[in-house]
């Protein structure tokens, strides 16, 4: 007689799966990698090379020595390598790309229990964690035209208030300017932007109402100036904050209100620490404090029950 | 050098904070005196410190609080009789007898003798393959074999083995931490010295019984016709043991065609007579079920050692001691299983 | 027997370490070995002191203005050990004279005043404060060894060099997250030997 | 058209071409057939007839238990053979199992009864009751429980549930386009019972025709509106389905009733119609037997009590590579270990998923991507529920409201992880309603 | 009541034995202490004036005067050589990253730095911290403070120092705090 | 900090030199009591307080007692005098007078005591020489930040509560590490005041 399978249902699944959906942020970014690499050159491939195997490593290494099984080809480590990667000013030397992806994958996410478990967003707390550590090493920013170690970034600049030496709108769009090598570029990014909520990996909220209060906050605080709130959101990783990191699953809420909450959150302290802090670049950080309110704002904003209170 | 003036300040303002917070304190905790049965903390000092629930209240302090306010001392099923005694002392009583220690049984050998009727896939543990048809066992009251009663153990008493759930009974305190977490519900609490066992619940009837597991109880009531002591019965189509009746002698384990009675054979004695203390009052042989004690009035009795079953009947009734129970060391009756 | 009481405090019941008491100067002032050692030493003082005159005075601490009793004692010792040492010892002021008044805070102070002292006589309290002292001197000087190593690549102690090593200095460890993240993993470290050795 | 919805829920890909164009044809009948005294909520039925009995088509064979059970009746003519005890979908249930003498003799209790006109509300009532109708749309519901509120909540609006959300089945559309004059019957005497006013019919827009055929049947009555409503799954789920046509939320805990509203599925409907009009109890149903897994996927009349092998058969086989056997759609369905146990009243569907469909992918870590709350069609955090649930936390699954999953199964479907969120949530649930209900 | 009494003295009692251990303690350490301090202030007058052999506070009223327009100046002595002043010590506070920073400034009568010392402050280790070491303020005697010394993150000019990478903050600020002696330079000679 | 306005003592003291994340004040009730979100909050209430409390008393004292009689040597002790009489009392008067809130707050009293920021608050507001406006609205601030911190702590802890942590990492560890990055995170408000 023949055995047939029985389970709870449902029987049928969505054909969505983990690792089809890391797939395509790795190919949401795939634009602003080619640029770094094209602006850069080898550098930066190898940069992006190193972080990446440093990450995939250290999650198999971890998870080996916990006996757990090895889920690397889930592609989340890789994501969060690249993404640490285009975080990295051109001149960062290798050994800090692997380093950070240790201490991203390690101390951020397997101490935690792994993917989906930990609440800071790994590839940022890295970046923060190398950007505190060694100040010097992460401000070597290149010129991608010269090549020569670059004076400033656009936001240094903007936060020194030497508004006249900032970069055109153009070369801040297309990312012919100094930074992190996969920030500059604000084209590529939303290329890749627009690809997620195409394929639905992402939802609107959290890219567009952080751009949007940093545009509105960065207008509001610096004269009423829509040039330099433009220049505010096309530079320093906006876009790379708004549509790859803010929009991280585990670290940010995972309901609707909870995530309008936590974008105009980041958006807000994102201008504040750009505009009174003491560093220019105030997306990483608006965006660790945002993971570390998530839990209490989920707790907050948890969606209503059906049939308790609101509409007859 | 010293200055003593210099010290009057200090010391006038030192003072005068010692004195008045002293005095507000003492005056505060006198005024606003909130009275706390010490005894609850000292009683929750003796308890394990387990929180386990087996005393039925959250947590070892809450049963505390309830000892003070009336309730029995002996409810600490961890702590056990030591323990009750210690409670009685703080709250000066007597140490209710504390029972009988009960452990915990799973009834059911099923496990690989079992069949699964279906391919589970899902979560694994036995509450979630209940769910699901109640689980792929074609047996309804078979063990699931996924342990959520071990997990739920806080003591290591329960080991699985052979897709069966078993407990290791010395470290069972009888928390029915189990009994409560099996969704089979196949899992009662037992005397602790219990020896024999149907280890089987169902209770339906037909030869798919016996098609979806070998050591399942048929109710064919051999073990019924077999025990002296009318201790097993077939209830419902299975067979139930009367603890309070049962002695042990394992007769039905004896008989049962499908293995579904447990019992552990090395235990079996068989009785024989201290010729030195036996003054021969019949007392023994008026009770032996088997009639297996022969010896006249006066006279030194002698047991056929062949019949004795080993249901300890003479051992206690003896107003001599006279009796001794050794193991029954031939293994000629060794069973040969189903 | 009197020696366990000694001991106790290094290793078995680290007061830092596994205790996970007075942790504030354990955080704040680790940042070099120098400061550490000498905090640790400032607390073996103010502990065994303390400890011994608590023990002392025991008899005629009423339980329900204990606290207050044991926090004057505790502080009159921080304020002289501070004065004495500002007046006679001014280089070691300099370094130290920071953390003085942090002493009073630190929690082991008082847990132990009233975990230990209060309820044991004074040669065994004057012991187990040195104990504990030197137990906490000792995760302070592990823990300021390894933030100051990570975080500048040297150690200087007293003003001198003792040793530089060839690594990129990670600032991040002398700062108030590197202290946490010390800590932390120290202590897995300690759960993880811990935990093999029971298994 | 406005097209009427609520929130959530998720869009599952219907797959109903297999049988959506085909007409209902008659089912052979079986040799023997199985009738279970449990096909309802509530208590089973108690067998009124006993082995070596003749009975005949429409006889009572198993009356209701209690006021919350129905009525069985006979749906062959023949002698019945045994009465026994059946594990069904691990359930031991009462069976009466009857030899069919393929005469189709009626019993004489199945007369048509008055029309509409002539009858009191409490008459048709009674009526519903002797029919033993019970909920078909799945959950098997007696109806004239439904159809007694308690006096403080009046009923005010009637909702016929034709949405069939479920992929795959086409049951209900079939009766829609096949007896859609039936069904409006139905829906009226229902009406009368409850004396209820205003009543909606609500069909998923991917059943245009059905929509049509509905539409027209329903044209010369004032009371009855045709609600369009979004092909979204559970569109059918009953507090959605209230949702979506009246704007009125079903209090959590409570029932449709606590805010004036009946729903009956169609199929349900209908039968009050074919016992007022005809005399014939609930006997047979439409079966949609279909999926990847059976040579001939079909819809058919088929007989309570038949044999899950017998529907196979009738559709030619199962395929080499059939794996899984669902009573019921494919996102609330019941998968079954066998084919030896029978059809019930709710037996609306039997799917066949070939090994490739019946593949579930592997579960992986939650990566909290947010889709099952998103999905959730009740506003729950099914994530967070599961989570707590698989590492036994009831405490704090509770926090979050288990109790109130209607269990649809949307979550699950999403989850890109795979993660077994229903089932994991059930788990908490009945966790947390036993002990409530020990409390 | 008794009780009350019978706490209430005894924390007095605590409360006496306390005030009176450290009010000797502290008439015994009031003058080495005292002395201490003075030392370690003249100990960094020193330095920040090699050539001076005696310091001379200004007069209150002077003091007064410039911490009007410059409030960070706590304290201005004159540097003397034989009776001579050759210059000019100021402490003064200000605020740097991390908080509060003493620096003590030394100039000569000309307005040339002869030498600058930090005192307590709070920046960061490897950072601002550097600012206490002395390839950052060995930079600075020789430099000109009434024509105001400037800061430069790459390659100082003349009158210019190199900025501590990644601390241009603490740079400032101390170069600021060196400058302010511009007033001291200029009212005091008068 | 004397000079500063009332709104930079606040946004110091909450964000940029919050006592636990940057001073490493507090940290033992920080640790011990931040299991659960409601536990936090309850400590975050008692600690603000107790610590207004003690920062309004202890200014009248060191203006009143220390300043004129010229014994600032006494500090400390009678400081921590006042804060040890001063939550005991509270303790006490709160069980008799408001049990429920003393259920919810009075276990924590105890600890704070053996609180640091409680003596770390008025130490610096005799630092920073603050009036009593600012050093009523600095202890407060002070204290919000503790609240705010390890609120925020709390509710990661509990979201993290049944995760599969590596077991050498539970606990303190794991904890600690969570600090840590709040802590990394805290950062980005440095420079702000
Ligand atoms: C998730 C979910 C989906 C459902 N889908 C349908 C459906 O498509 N069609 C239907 O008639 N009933 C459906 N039901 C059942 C209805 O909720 C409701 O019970 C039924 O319409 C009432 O009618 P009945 O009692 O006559 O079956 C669904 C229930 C749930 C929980
Ligand atoms: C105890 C109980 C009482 C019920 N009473 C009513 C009722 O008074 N009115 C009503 O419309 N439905 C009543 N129902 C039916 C439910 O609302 C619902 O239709 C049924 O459970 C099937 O719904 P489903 O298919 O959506 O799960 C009752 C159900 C239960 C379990
Ligand atoms: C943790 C940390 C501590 C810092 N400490 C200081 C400091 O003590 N002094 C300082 O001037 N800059 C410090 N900075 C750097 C400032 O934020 C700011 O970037 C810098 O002063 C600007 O100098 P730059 O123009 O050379 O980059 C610190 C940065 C970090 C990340
Ligand atoms: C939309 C999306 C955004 C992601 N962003 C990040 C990110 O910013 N940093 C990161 O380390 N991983 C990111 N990941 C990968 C993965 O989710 C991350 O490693 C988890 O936080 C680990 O639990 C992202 C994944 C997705 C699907
Ligand atoms: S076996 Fe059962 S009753 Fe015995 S200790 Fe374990 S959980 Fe408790
Ligand atoms: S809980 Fe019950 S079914 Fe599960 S393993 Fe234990 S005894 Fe077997
Ligand atoms: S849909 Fe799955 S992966 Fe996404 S949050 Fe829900 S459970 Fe997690
Ligand atoms: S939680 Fe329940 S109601 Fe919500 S989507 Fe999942 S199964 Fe449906
Ligand atoms: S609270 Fe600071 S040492 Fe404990």
């Amino acid at each position: 007689m023949q055995r047939f399978k029985v389970t709870s249902s449902p029987h049928i699944r969505d054909v969505d799966t983990v690792t089809r959906l890391m797939g395509d942020v790795i190919l949401a970014l795939l634009p602003a990698t080619a640029l770094a690499v094209y602006l850069y050159g080898l550098r930066a491939l190898l940069l992006i090379g190193v972080t990446i195997v440093a990450a995939v490593a250290t999650e198999a290494v971890c998870q080996k020595i916990r006996q757990r099984p090895i889920t690397i080809n889930d592609l989340s480590a890789v994501v969060t390598g690249l993404l640490l990667a285009l975080n990295l000013p051109a001149g960062a030397p290798l050994w800090m790309g692997a380093l950070g992806s240790i201490f991203a994958i390690f101390i951020v996410k397997q101490v935690f229990g792994g993917l989906g478990e930990n609440f800071m967003n790994p590839a940022l707390a890295a970046r923060v964690f190398l950007a505190v550590s060694y100040p010097k090493l992460m401000g070597q920013y290149l010129d991608p035209a010269t090549d020569a170690l670059s004076a400033a970034t656009p936001l240094a600049l903007l936060k020194e208030g030497q508004l006249s030496d900032m970069p055109s709108m153009l070369d801040s769009f297309l990312g012919t300017v100094s930074g992190s090598i996969g920030e500059t570029s604000a084209a590529a990014l939303l290329l890749g932007g627009l690809y997620l909520l195409f394929r639905k990996v992402i939802t609107w909220e959290i890219p567009v109402l952080f751009i949007a209060t940093v545009f509105v906050g960065t207008f509001l605080l610096y004269g009423f100036d829509a040039e330099v709130a433009l220049m505010a959101i096309l530079s320093g990783g906006v876009f790379l904050g708004g549509f790859f990191m803010a929009t991280d699953y585990a670290t940010s809420p995972i309901h609707f209100n909870g995530r309008i909450v936590f974008a105009i959150g980041a958006g807000i302290l994102t201008v504040l620490i750009r505009r009174f802090g003491a560093y220019p670049e105030g997306v990483m950080f608006a965006i660790l404090l945002m993971n570390s309110f998530t839990p209490a704002i989920e707790k907050l904003t948890a969606p209503r029950v059906f049939g308790t209170g609101g509409a007859k | 050098m010293i200055e003593f003036k210099e010290l009057v300040m200090p010391i006038v303002s030192m003072g005068g904070l010692g004195i008045a917070f002293g005095g507000l304190l003492a005056f505060a905790s006198q005024k606003f005196e909130v009275k706390n049965d010490p005894r609850a903390d000292e009683i929750n000092a003796v308890l394990p410190a387990a929180n386990c629930g087996g005393c039925g209240y959250p947590g070892c302090m809450n049963y505390a609080i309830a000892v003070v306010d009336g309730e029995e001392v002996n409810k600490c099923t961890v702590g056990g009789p030591k323990v009750a005694e210690q409670v009685a002392a703080i709250m000066g009583v007597d140490a209710v007898d504390a029972g009988d220690r009960k452990v915990a049984r799973v009834h059911c050998n099923g496990g690989v003798n079992a069949v699964d009727e279906y391919d589970y896939q899902g979560i694994l543990s036995c509450r979630a393959m209940n769910l699901v048809s109640g689980g792929p066992k074609a047996c309804k009251n078979g063990c699931l074999g996924c342990g959520d009663c071990q997990d739920v153990c806080q003591f290591g008493a329960i080991k699985l083995e052979n897709g069966v759930a078993e407990i290791i009974a010395e470290n069972c305190t009888g928390c029915q931490a189990c009994v409560k977490a099996c969704p089979k519900q196949i899992i009662t609490m037992i005397p602790a010295g219990q020896n024999t066992v149907v280890d089987c619940m169902n209770n339906e009837i037909g030869a798919h019984v016996k098609r979806n597991c070998t050591v399942a109880c048929i109710a064919c009531r051999r073990c019924e016709k077999a025990c002296r002591f009318d201790a097993i019965h077939v209830i419902n189509n299975v067979a139930v043991i009367d603890y309070s009746k049962c002695t042990d002698c394992m007769e039905c384990w004896e008989v049962c065609p499908t293995g579904c009675i447990t019992a552990n054979h090395e235990l079996k004695v068989v009785a024989e007579v201290i010729e030195e203390n036996c003054i021969g009052c019949t007392i023994c042989a008026k009770n032996c079920p088997t009639e297996c004690i022969s010896g006249e009035l006066k006279q030194v009795h002698k047991v056929d050692q062949t019949e004795c079953i080993g249901c300890r009947i003479c051992y206690e009734k003896c107003p001599k001691d006279a009796i001794a129970l050794i193991p029954k060391a031939s293994p000629e009756k060794l069973k040969e299983t189903a | 027997m009197r020696l366990t009481t000694l001991t106790n405090g290094l290793v078995k019941d680290n007061p830092t370490l596994v205790q996970l008491v007075g942790m504030c100067p354990v955080l704040a002032i680790t940042t070099t070995l120098q400061n550490g050692i000498g905090m640790g030493l400032a607390v073996v003082v103010v502990l065994a002191l303390s400890n011994l005159l608590v023990s002392l005075c025991r008899s005629f601490t009423p339980e329900r203005i204990r606290i207050p009793i044991f926090v004057i004692i505790i502080a009159t010792f921080v304020t002289i050990v501070g004065l004495l040492i500002e007046a006679f010892f001014p280089a070691l002021h300099k370094s130290l004279g920071l953390f003085i008044p942090l002493i009073v805070v630190n929690c082991i102070i008082l847990a132990r005043a009233e975990a230990f002292a209060f309820t044991h006589g004074p040669l065994d309290s004057l012991l187990d404060g040195i104990g504990m002292g030197l137990g906490f001197t000792g995760a302070l000087m592990i823990i300021s060894l390894i933030r100051e190593i990570l975080g500048t690549g040297a150690v200087v102690l007293g003003g001198t060099t003792l040793f530089q090593l060839p690594i990129p200095q990670t600032i991040s460890m002398i700062l108030p997250p590197g202290a946490f993240l010390a800590l932390a993993l120290i202590l897995a470290v300690i759960n993880g030997l811990r935990n093999r050795k029971e298994a | 058209m406005e097209v009427r919805s609520f929130k959530g829920g998720v869009h599952v890909p219907h797959s109903k071409g297999l049988t959506e164009g085909k007409e209902t044809v008659v089912c052979s009948q079986p040799k023997t057939v199985f009738i279970p005294m449990r096909q309802h909520i509530g208590a089973p039925a108690k067998p009124v007839v006993a082995p070596k009995d003749p009975v005949k088509k429409g006889q009572v064979i198993g009356e209701a238990g209690g006021f919350v059970s129905a009525n069985i009746h006979s749906s062959v003519s023949g002698t019945v053979k045994k009465i026994h005890t059946m594990k069904i979908m691990g359930l031991d249930t009462t069976v009466i199992e009857i030899d069919n003498d393929f005469q189709e003799t009626w019993h004489e209790s199945v007369t048509p009864r008055a029309g509409i006109d002539q009858l009191s509300g409490s008459d048709i009532k009674g009526l519903i009751q002797e029919a033993g109708i019970v909920g078909m749309g799945g959950a098997g519901f007696p109806l004239h429980v439904k159809l007694s509120p308690p006096e403080n909540k009046p009923i005010d609006i009637f909702i016929v549930n034709g949405t069939e959300c479920e992929p795959y089945l086409t049951c209900d559309h079939r009766l829609m386009l096949e007896e859609s004059d039936q069904i409006i019957q139905g829906l009226l005497f229902m009406m009368k019972t409850v004396s209820v006013k205003k009543a909606y019919i609500g069909i998923e827009v991917n059943k245009p025709d059905a929509i049509d055929a509905m539409t027209s049947a329903a044209a010369p009555y004032d009371s009855i509106e045709i609600v369009p409503l979004a092909a979204k799954y559970p569109q059918g789920g009953e507090k959605q389905l209230i949702y979506a046509c009246t704007k009125r939320e079903v209090p959590s805990g409570g029932l449709p009733a606590d805010i004036g509203v009946v729903v009956a599925n169609v199929a349900t409907t209908k039968a009050v119609a074919d016992y007022i009009v005809l005399g014939q109890p609930v006997i047979e149903r439409i079966c949609s037997v279909t999926g990847s897994g059976i040579t001939t996927p079909k819809n058919m009349w088929i007989k309570v009590g038949t044999p899950l092998q017998h529907l196979i058969d009738e559709c030619d086989g199962l395929t080499n590579d059939s794996a899984k056997l669902i009573m019921g759609g494919p996102m609330m369905g019941n998968a079954v270990a066998g084919t030896e146990i029978p059809s019930t009243k709710t037996t609306g569907g039997l799917l066949i998923l070939n090994e490739a469909d019946a593949k579930i992918g592997e579960t992986v870590a939650c990566i909290k991507c947010g889709r099952c709350v998103s999905a959730c069609p009740v506003g729950l955090q099914p994530v967070y529920i599961s989570h707590f649930s698989l590492q036994d936390r009831m405490d704090l699954a509770e926090q979050y409201h288990p109790v109130d999953c209607i269990e649809c199964g949307s979550c699950s479907f999403i989850c890109p992880a795979n993660r077994p969120l229903v089932h994991s949530i059930r788990v908490a649930k009945r966790h947390v309603m036993e002990n409530r209900r020990k409390v | 009541m008794k009780d009350i009494l019978r706490l209430g003295l005894i924390l007095l009692g605590f409360g006496i034995m306390s005030a009176l251990l450290l009010g000797l303690t502290y008439q015994v350490t009031l003058e080495p202490i005292t002395q201490s301090r003075a030392l370690a202030d003249q100990q960094n007058q020193q330095l920040v004036s090699p050539e001076a052999d005696a310091f001379v506070p200004v007069e209150e009223s002077v003091l007064a005067g410039i911490r009007e327009t410059n409030p960070g100046i706590l304290e201005i002595a004159e540097a003397q050589t034989s009776g001579q002043t050759i210059g000019y010590v100021a402490k003064s506070a200000i605020n740097g990253f991390g908080g509060q920073m003493e620096v003590m400034v030394g100039v000569d009568r000309s307005g040339k730095v002869t030498g600058i010392r930090l005192g307590n402050h709070a920046e960061t280790p490897g950072l601002g911290d550097n600012a206490s070491k002395p390839e950052f303020y060995e930079q600075f005697p020789g430099l000109d403070i009434i024509s105001g010394i400037g800061v430069n993150k790459n390659e100082p000019g003349p009158n210019e120092i190199q900025a501590i990478t990644g601390a241009t903050v603490t740079s400032r600020a101390v170069t600021d705090a060196v400058n302010a002696l511009k007033a001291v330079v200029e009212e005091v000679a008068r | 900090m004397e000079n500063a306005g009332l709104f930079t003592i606040i946004v110091s003291a909450i964000l940029v030199n919050n006592f636990v994340l940057s001073r490493f004040l507090g940290i033992c009730p920080f640790l011990g009591m931040s299991k659960k979100v409601e536990t936090a909050a309850g400590m975050g209430m008692a600690v603000i307080f107790v610590i207004t409390m003690a920062g309004i008393i202890t200014w009248f004292a060191n203006k009143y007692l220390l300043v004129p009689f010229q014994m600032e040597y006494m500090q400390i002790v009678m400081y921590i005098l006042i804060i040890a009489a001063l939550v005991q009392f509270v303790e006490v008067v709160l069980k008799k007078i408001l049990p429920t809130l003393y259920s919810a707050l009075g276990i924590f009293l105890p600890l704070i005591t053996t609180n640091c920021a409680v003596l770390g608050v008025a130490l610096l507001n005799d630092q920073y020489n603050f009036g009593l406006l600012k050093t009523i609205v600095h202890s407060a601030a002070v204290a919000v930040g503790f609240t705010l911190a390890i609120v925020l702590f709390a509710s990661i802890r509990e979201k993290l509560e049944a995760n599969d942590i590596p077991k050498a990492f539970q606990g303190f560890p794991i904890a600690l590490i969570i600090a840590s990055l709040l802590s990394f995170a805290f950062l980005g408000f440095t420079g702000m005041v």
